[in-house]
């Protein structure tokens, strides 16, 4: 009884290659859909992809969903009225946006999904949409931790700040992280793991709670650097020395968590690249000419410690 | 008629309320067809008594009968199946919503399911007519003004076919008229064997229509007699509580309004208009003079007032207050130039009901109580007190919430409001609206006395007893102009209804009332 | 004589009402033309500055869109002009969509039935805390929306539900019937529905008294406590309805969206020129007012899309308050002028 | 069966016990909150680990004392009968706005402690302007509370993100962060901010004609004004102040991160305050204020929040004790309503 287009009633032909072709290389009209813009990673997202656009002389048109599937489905099917060439999306979480890829199908629209991918069950690459370009959110983890088991030698009492409850990357980045502490290091501990929401102010006021329930702790992993940095600041406020009393880690690669490297506070930040602008423009290109593209593109992420912190405060954010 | 059973029969209902005691032992028996009056000073415990009858408040001890059965009501619409149907004191009806709907609220008339409008109308229309009332029941009821309001409240009480209907004061917003008809509606009822129970304090109004009376003090019964047995001094006396000396005393104070109005104009307002409301009424008031102000609901005297007052925005005319030409913006102007108003809507536009006595009374002189935008709170207590017991105000203390006043106590409070002020100009609309002979006295000597001292009052009553008795002067609204001004020879209740109704007829309703009792 | 007397009374009051019927009816017809002539002008606006605006299509995805938003609006009017207020339908919105989310397995009725009856149930309980417990509404809800949202996030174990995609579930959504999307007859439905419970059945009239003057309305015999507690379930359903259709739009129950909706839901009621302090309003104008705030975020992506300007979400919420601003000045001014 | 003339014996007129008289009543008004405070620190000390300790009384003060302060201003706003949702968002732009200032956005200015001052002070008095602004759209073009501050709601946010871009704006200006991290005899200085705004609201309320003018226009609009009352002016005045206190709030806040993200900046303050100012047992209906209510409400409100999360509940669970708490709370002392 389903009809997969989730598009009512709309007058387009089902009839299209999947996923959709992309007739003209140039003077391209595309649709940015931005699932919220809160918070530095985003606004680096989108710059990103403006910078590019403008350099390429690419009409890209931007809407933001203010972190609601429903609103950005809407913002997709609004591209799709507006007949665009392209749709860049960043889906917010990843079953609703599988309507969203379906509807912009239905018109024959191809889909470059960033930094967040789709359920595949309900919507594939190379078939519904183009293809996924994005980072390992687990591999971020496991990174994160190899690096807090090599410093502090498997032993310690580790508080996890978790980034907005539900969102892929504070699941996979938990999933990654935890796993590779129970298989590698059992030493090391999480006493307490608590919603942080990716933001600094719920980082410090979260982080001080557990630091007066839990004095004892020897490590902070953190899902992002803004919690990372709240969390610093608690620890300051709690007299306690980060990096030496307590060991931060955390995920991202803005330049103030580069900076608090560089002054020692912070252990190391995993980067997951906002810089989406070059690779996802690219790939529309190739796949413009015809090249088929790989189901995900995977962002190749580095990691920031004291040794190339000072070197990449350039390509931070 | 003695050996008929009592239709209703409350024995020794007590009620206490946080920090009041209202009724203690009261006692109430109501025959099958009579007109029963139930009287008592503000606070006496009349509406109370009639609450806890009708399952507002719940009694703390006693029996209640109603029809040999005894009863026990919870709920105002458990009482209305049992055949009881009430007209509370403070009108209550449903301003946003039209005549008709107040009036069928709770059985509307339904087709299919569905209501049926037109219906509701025409037997709306049909009921109002009953009253002499032809207005569009289509209307949103604030439309109305209070009186027609009231008549509204009283059809839809009426309309129920019950066994016993309450009146808690229905005619405090009526004129003679009205009242008029209204007595009409109550030999109806009574001819059909319906019982009613009659709350008022305007005494001729009850020896006019009531068979026999009930007189509550302090939330006890004090006597129960027929109506015609009992003379009218015996019967404030027992309200009271005082010796026939005394009341006569008082009684007669009242009429000595014969003190000396100065030479000097007060207030002086010409061809004040405002919308449809007023069309160019004028009057001017000397100090020391009491000013009464008639005419007809509707007429515009509320308006008059609250033009003056700079409570509503004058569209034409000008206001002179001791020579000097004034435009108040707010009340606030008026105030500070030394003007007072009681509205005559209590609920709506006096009380701030939950804030203590003391602050309500206190509520305009803040600015004189207080330094540096601090109030002194002894300045404050002292007038409090003072004025408590100056006008017998009925309190458990200053730190009462108003709203467990009495009506009429709530009243008093306003009064004291702008007394407190000694103000130049006192402009009170339907003053003693809802107060019980006693105070009235006492309010009205009181408004005397502050007359020898030079206030200049304007006082809008709907009753021309009042007026006639209150006033050195009448000055009488039409349609919002003023058509007469009657000067102290001349004052006589038909005149004034003559001016107000523009009608010759010597013959007015309360008088023929009245001939049926004397 | 009485009767001459009363004659002239009544001669007063037809001039009267008269001269007061201006007022009251206009005033309320005018009130709802203020958003009425906004929505219109916003429509042509758009149909002359955007291409693929006055689609079918686009016209279809805004109406579907915003269907969910007018439903729990409507909810909201009744609930106002009983003289109260719902502040927890976002998140009865979210819990109902993950009831409706598990119950999909057993199909779309079943859905149905278990979300509609879940936000009757919140409802319910709003209206007892209210009618029974006395806490004023304002509270009792926004505790509501700290619970149910609460609630939602616990069933839902913290993330999005999946829906079951092969079942009749989703068609809700995305079928069409004499090619006019589903969700659309819901829409209509229901605010006929409305229509036809405000102006013509005694509960509608109830409410309003209820809301014009709750002693009255008890002292006239209403059963001031039931009314209310109908109210309120009755927001609570409509919320649940939204839920399903949220939860076949997105394939999923979740328990995070619905943030704010209840102030978009008050602001279209009052936009629609229903007074808060309760005992009037309209249903029809409701409508209007949702569709109205609805239209306005399309408006902003079509400007986007316009390549004229790019607006930064950030102006963006800044246009929305000014817009809103608009809206309720000109109603307030149409109102008064009136007056 | 009925006796003519029969007068019952009198009895002496009914002795009246005295209600409790104001002072008592508002402070009975505020006893069930504070057994329910006791209550939740009894239940800490005995469950939360380390609970008692300066660290914990010190991180809860701190913690609390941005709420207080916003809602001592929205507990004024709801006993005029109004409500100002857009506290949140002033927060945000005067947050946006002081560190635009001296780190000499607009001008560039040496970074010295009067620019601070001049900094905080601008803040302040531009949003009080938009509290002004709330005012006058209520006063004015009578446009019913919810609505009017809704307007600022949605778009002052909006307008502080515009300021900053949506970028966060980080900055190293001890000077300026005194008010938010710094501390005076030990006390931290915000709470010593926050004990003072309760104070003086407190005495604003019980002493001066303003307090009074506040509660008589909440009790009965028509009736105030009929009494001479400049209500508008009145009214006007009361969000102007909601809107300094709520700055005041917004600088403290960011003060305290040393960075300012308006994003982020008073998020959800407006539903803390008008918890607190309802667990506090100001009637929302309006025409009573009782500031030091709304002291102890802010207090249950920060208690159950660090008491659920030091005790590692999540937050779904962590919501419904919430809700379950503010109802409990503001049942056991709602007043009747006539
Ligand atoms: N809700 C209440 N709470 C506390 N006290 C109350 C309440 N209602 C009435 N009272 C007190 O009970 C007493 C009787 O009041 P009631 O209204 O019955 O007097 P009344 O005879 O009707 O006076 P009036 O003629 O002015 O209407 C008064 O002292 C009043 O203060
Ligand atoms: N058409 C109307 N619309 C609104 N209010 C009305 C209307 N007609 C009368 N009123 C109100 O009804 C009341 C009585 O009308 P008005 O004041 O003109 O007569 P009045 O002589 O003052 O009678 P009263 O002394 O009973 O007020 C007034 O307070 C007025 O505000
Ligand atoms: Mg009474
Ligand atoms: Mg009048």
């Amino acid at each position: 009884a389903t009809n997969p287009s989730g598009n009512n009633g709309g007058t387009t032909n089902a009839t299209c290659s999947s996923p959709p072709a992309l007739s003209k290389t140039t003077g391209l009209k595309v649709g940015f859909s931005q699932n919220e813009s809160n918070g530095p990673w985003r606004v680096a997202e989108t710059k990103s992809l403006q910078d590019e656009a403008t350099k390429r002389g690419v009409t890209l048109s931007i809407s933001d969903a203010a972190s609601s599937d429903a609103k950005q489905i809407q913002d997709v099917k609004n591209f799709v009225s507006q007949k665009v060439d392209v749709i860049i999306l960043a889906p917010h979480t990843e079953k609703p946006l599988a309507a969203a890829v379906q509807a912009a199908k239905a018109a024959c629209i191809p889909v470059f999904l960033i930094d967040r991918d789709v359920d595949h069950t309900l919507a594939q690459p190379n078939k519904d949409y183009v293809t996924f370009i994005g980072s390992d959110f687990v591999k971020q983890g496991q990174r994160a931790a190899d690096w807090l088991i090599a410093k502090t030698g498997g032993k310690g009492n580790v508080i996890e700040l978790e980034g907005s409850t539900g969102a892929s990357a504070a699941t996979n980045r938990k999933k990654g992280f935890d796993e590779q502490l129970a298989a590698k290091a059992p030493g090391l501990k999480i006493i307490a793991s608590q919603d942080g929401d990716f933001n600094r102010e719920t980082g410090r006021k979260t982080m001080q709670t557990l630091l007066q329930a839990h004095p004892e702790v020897t490590a902070v992993y953190a899902h992002n650097d803004e919690m990372a940095i709240g969390a610093i600041t608690a620890l300051k406020a709690a007299g306690k020395k980060p990096g030496k009393d307590v060991i931060v880690v955390s995920i991202d690669g803005e330049k103030d968590a580069l900076n608090a490297i560089i002054s020692g506070e912070l252990g190391t930040t995993v980067q997951s690249s906002p810089f989406f602008g070059p690779v996802t423009f690219d790939s529309i290109e190739k796949y413009g000419k015809g090249t088929k593209l790989d189901d995900w593109i995977v962002v190749q992420d580095q990691q920031f410690t004291k040794d190339n912190a000072q070197a990449n405060l350039a390509n931070s954010f | 008629m003695s050996q008929t059973n009592p239709l209703l029969s409350m024995e020794h209902i007590s009620k206490a309320f946080p920090g009041v005691v209202a009724l203690t032992d009261a006692h109430l028996d109501v025959l099958p067809g009579e007109v029963h009056a139930l009287v008592g000073q503000n606070g006496a415990g009349k509406s109370t008594l009639i609450k806890v009858l009708t399952g507002v408040e719940r009694r703390d001890s006693g029996e209640i009968l109603f029809d040999g059965r005894p009863v026990d009501f919870h709920s105002p619409q458990q009482a209305q199946n049992n055949g009881i149907s009430t007209i509370y004191q403070e009108i209550n009806l449903v301003p946003f919503r039209s005549v008709s709907e107040n009036i069928f609220m709770g059985r509307e008339p339904r087709r299919f399911g569905l209501l049926h409008w037109r219906k509701m109308h025409q037997d709306a229309e049909k009921l109002l007519q009953r009253f002499s009332i032809m207005i569009d029941v289509t209307q949103p009821l604030m439309t109305y003004n209070i009186a027609t309001q009231q008549m509204v409240a009283i059809a839809r009480a009426v309309s129920f076919q019950s066994k016993l209907v309450v009146m808690d004061e229905p005619t405090s917003s009526l004129n003679e008229s009205e009242v008029a008809t209204l007595f009409e509606l109550i030999r109806q009822l009574k001819a059909d064997g319906i019982a009613v129970i009659f709350v008022g304090h305007r005494l001729d109004e009850l020896y006019a229509i009531c068979d026999r009376v009930t007189i509550m003090r302090d939330g006890q019964t004090v006597a129960t007699q027929f109506m015609h047995a009992i003379p009218k001094v015996e019967l404030v006396a027992k309200m009271l509580g005082k010796a026939l000396g005394e009341v006569r005393h008082s009684q007669t104070s009242l009429d000595a309004s014969q003190h000396d109005i100065e030479e000097k104009v007060l207030l002086e307002a010409y061809d004040l208009r405002r919308g449809t409301r007023l069309q160019g009424a004028s009057l001017d008031i000397h100090a020391g003079e009491i000013v009464g102000l008639a005419g007809l609901l509707g007429s515009g005297r509320s308006e008059v007032a609250r033009a003056i007052f700079g409570a509503d925005a004058l569209e034409g005319g000008t206001v002179m207050l001791s020579g000097k030409e004034r435009h108040f913006r707010s009340p606030a102007d008026a105030i500070r130039a030394g003007i007072g108003f009681c509205s005559e809507d209590r609920k709506a536009e006096g009380i701030i009901p939950y804030l203590s006595v003391r602050e309500n009374l206190t509520l305009a002189a803040l600015p004189t109580l207080s330094r540096y935008g601090i109030v002194s709170r002894e300045k404050q207590q002292q007038i409090v007190e003072q004025f408590i017991q100056r006008i017998g105000i009925k309190t458990s203390g200053p730190d009462q919430l108003v709203r467990e006043l009495s009506g009429g106590n709530q009243q008093k409070v306003l009064l004291a409001r702008w007394l407190c002020l000694n103000p130049k100009l006192l402009l009170l609309d339907e003053p003693t609206r809802g107060i019980d002979i006693g105070a009235r006295a006492e309010i009205q000597s009181l408004i005397e006395e502050f007359a020898e001292k030079g206030l200049g009052v304007l006082m809008i009553s709907s009753e021309l007893e009042e007026l006639t008795e209150g006033s050195d002067r009448i000055v009488v609204l039409r349609d919002g102009r003023s058509v007469a001004t009657l000067e102290h020879a001349h004052i006589s209740e038909n005149a004034i209804m003559a001016a107000m109704a523009q009608d010759d007829d010597e013959e007015s309703p309360v008088n023929k009332d009245r001939d049926e009792v004397v | 004589m009485g009767v001459i007397m009363a004659d002239i009374v009544t001669s007063g009051n037809n001039r009267r009402s008269n001269w007061s019927q201006g007022w009251t009816r206009g005033k309320s017809a005018l009130q709802r033309q203020g958003a009425l002539i906004a929505l219109i002008v916003l429509i042509v606006f758009g149909s002359i500055r955007y291409t693929g605006f006055l689609t079918v299509y686009n016209i279809n995805s805004v109406l579907t869109y915003n269907t969910t938003f007018a439903l729990v609006a409507l909810g909201m009017a009744f609930v106002i002009m009983s003289g109260g207020i719902d502040l927890s339908v976002g998140s009865v919105v979210a819990l109902t969509s993950v009831v409706a989310a598990y119950a999909s397995q057993y199909g779309l009725l079943s859905a149905l039935a278990a979300a509609v009856l879940t936000g009757t149930a919140i409802g319910l309980f709003n209206g007892w805390v209210i009618a029974w417990l006395k806490i004023p509404p304002f509270i009792a809800t926004l505790a509501m929306l700290l619970a149910a949202r609460g609630l939602a996030l616990f069933l839902a174990h913290d993330a999005t539900v999946t829906v079951n995609t092969t079942n009749d579930f989703t068609s809700i959504w995305s079928n069409t019937q004499f090619h006019i999307p589903i969700p659309l007859y819901f829409l209509v439905f229901a605010y006929a529905f409305g229509l036809i419970v405000l102006h013509l059945t005694r509960f509608g009239r109830h409410v309003l008294a209820v809301g014009g003057n709750e002693d009255a309305a008890r002292l006239m015999g209403l059963p001031v406590e039931r009314i209310k507690l109908m109210v309120y379930a009755m927001s609570g359903a409509l919320a649940g309805i939204a839920g399903v259709l949220l939860a076949a739009q997105t394939y999923t129950g979740l328990p995070k969206e619905g943030l704010g909706w209840e102030l978009t839901a008050v602001a279209s009621v009052v936009v629609g020129g229903t007074l808060l302090s309760g005992g009037m309003g309209s249903v029809a104008a409701t409508l209007v007012g949702s569709l109205l705030l609805g239209l306005i975020f399309t408006m902003l992506n079509f400007e986007n899309g316009h390549g004229f300007i790019t607006l930064s979400p950030y102006w963006q919420a800044v246009i929305r308050g000014v817009f809103l601003l608009i809206v309720v000045l000109l109603q307030t001014r149409l109102a008064r002028q009136k007056k | 069966m009925v006796k003519v003339d029969q007068v019952l014996t009198p009895k002496a007129p009914a002795t009246r016990r005295s209600p409790v008289p104001e002072r008592l009543r508002t402070f009975f008004a505020t006893y069930p909150t504070l057994i329910a405070l006791v209550l939740l620190i009894i239940f800490n000390v005995i469950v939360t680990p380390h609970f008692v300790s300066l660290q914990s009384l010190y991180l809860n003060l701190t913690q609390v004392a941005p709420t207080i302060i916003v809602a001592t201003g929205m507990t004024l706003v709801i006993a005029t009968g109004g409500i100002d949702l857009s506290v949140g968002s002033l927060m945000a732009i005067a947050g946006a706005l002081a560190p635009a200032i001296f780190l000499g956005k607009f001008v560039p200015l040496p970074l010295d402690w009067y620019i601070n001052i001049l900094a905080a002070f601008v803040a302040i008095l531009v949003v009080a302007l938009f509290g002004l602004f709330n005012g006058v759209l209520i006063t004015v073009f009578r446009i019913q509370p919810i609505i009017a501050t809704l307007i600022l709601f949605i778009a002052g946010r909006g307008i502080a993100q515009v300021m900053t871009n949506g970028s966060i704006q980080d900055y190293d200006n001890a000077g300026f962060n005194f008010i938010g991290r710094g501390s005076l005899l030990g006390i931290p200085f915000q709470v010593i901010i926050a004990l003072v705004v309760v104070v003086a609201g407190a005495l604003l309320v019980k002493a001066t004609i303003f307090g009074r003018y506040v509660q008589a226009i909440g009790g009965n609009e028509a009736a105030a004004r009929l009494a001479g009352i400049p209500v508008s002016t009145v009214k006007r005045m009361v969000y102007v102040l909601s809107g300094v206190l709520a700055a005041i709030a917004g600088l403290i806040y960011i003060a305290v991160n040393s960075s300012s993200d308006a994003n982020q900046v008073g998020l959800n303050a407006e539903l803390d305050a008008i918890a607190a100012v309802a667990v506090g047992g100001t009637s929302l209906l309006g025409g009573s204020a009782n500031i030091p209510g709304t002291l102890i409400g802010a207090l249950i409100i920060q208690l159950i929040r660090t008491t659920l999360i030091s005790n590692n509940i999540s937050f779904d669970i962590a919501q419904m004790i919430n809700a379950a708490i503010i109802l409990l709370a503001v049942y056991m002392q709602r007043r009747r309503k006539s």
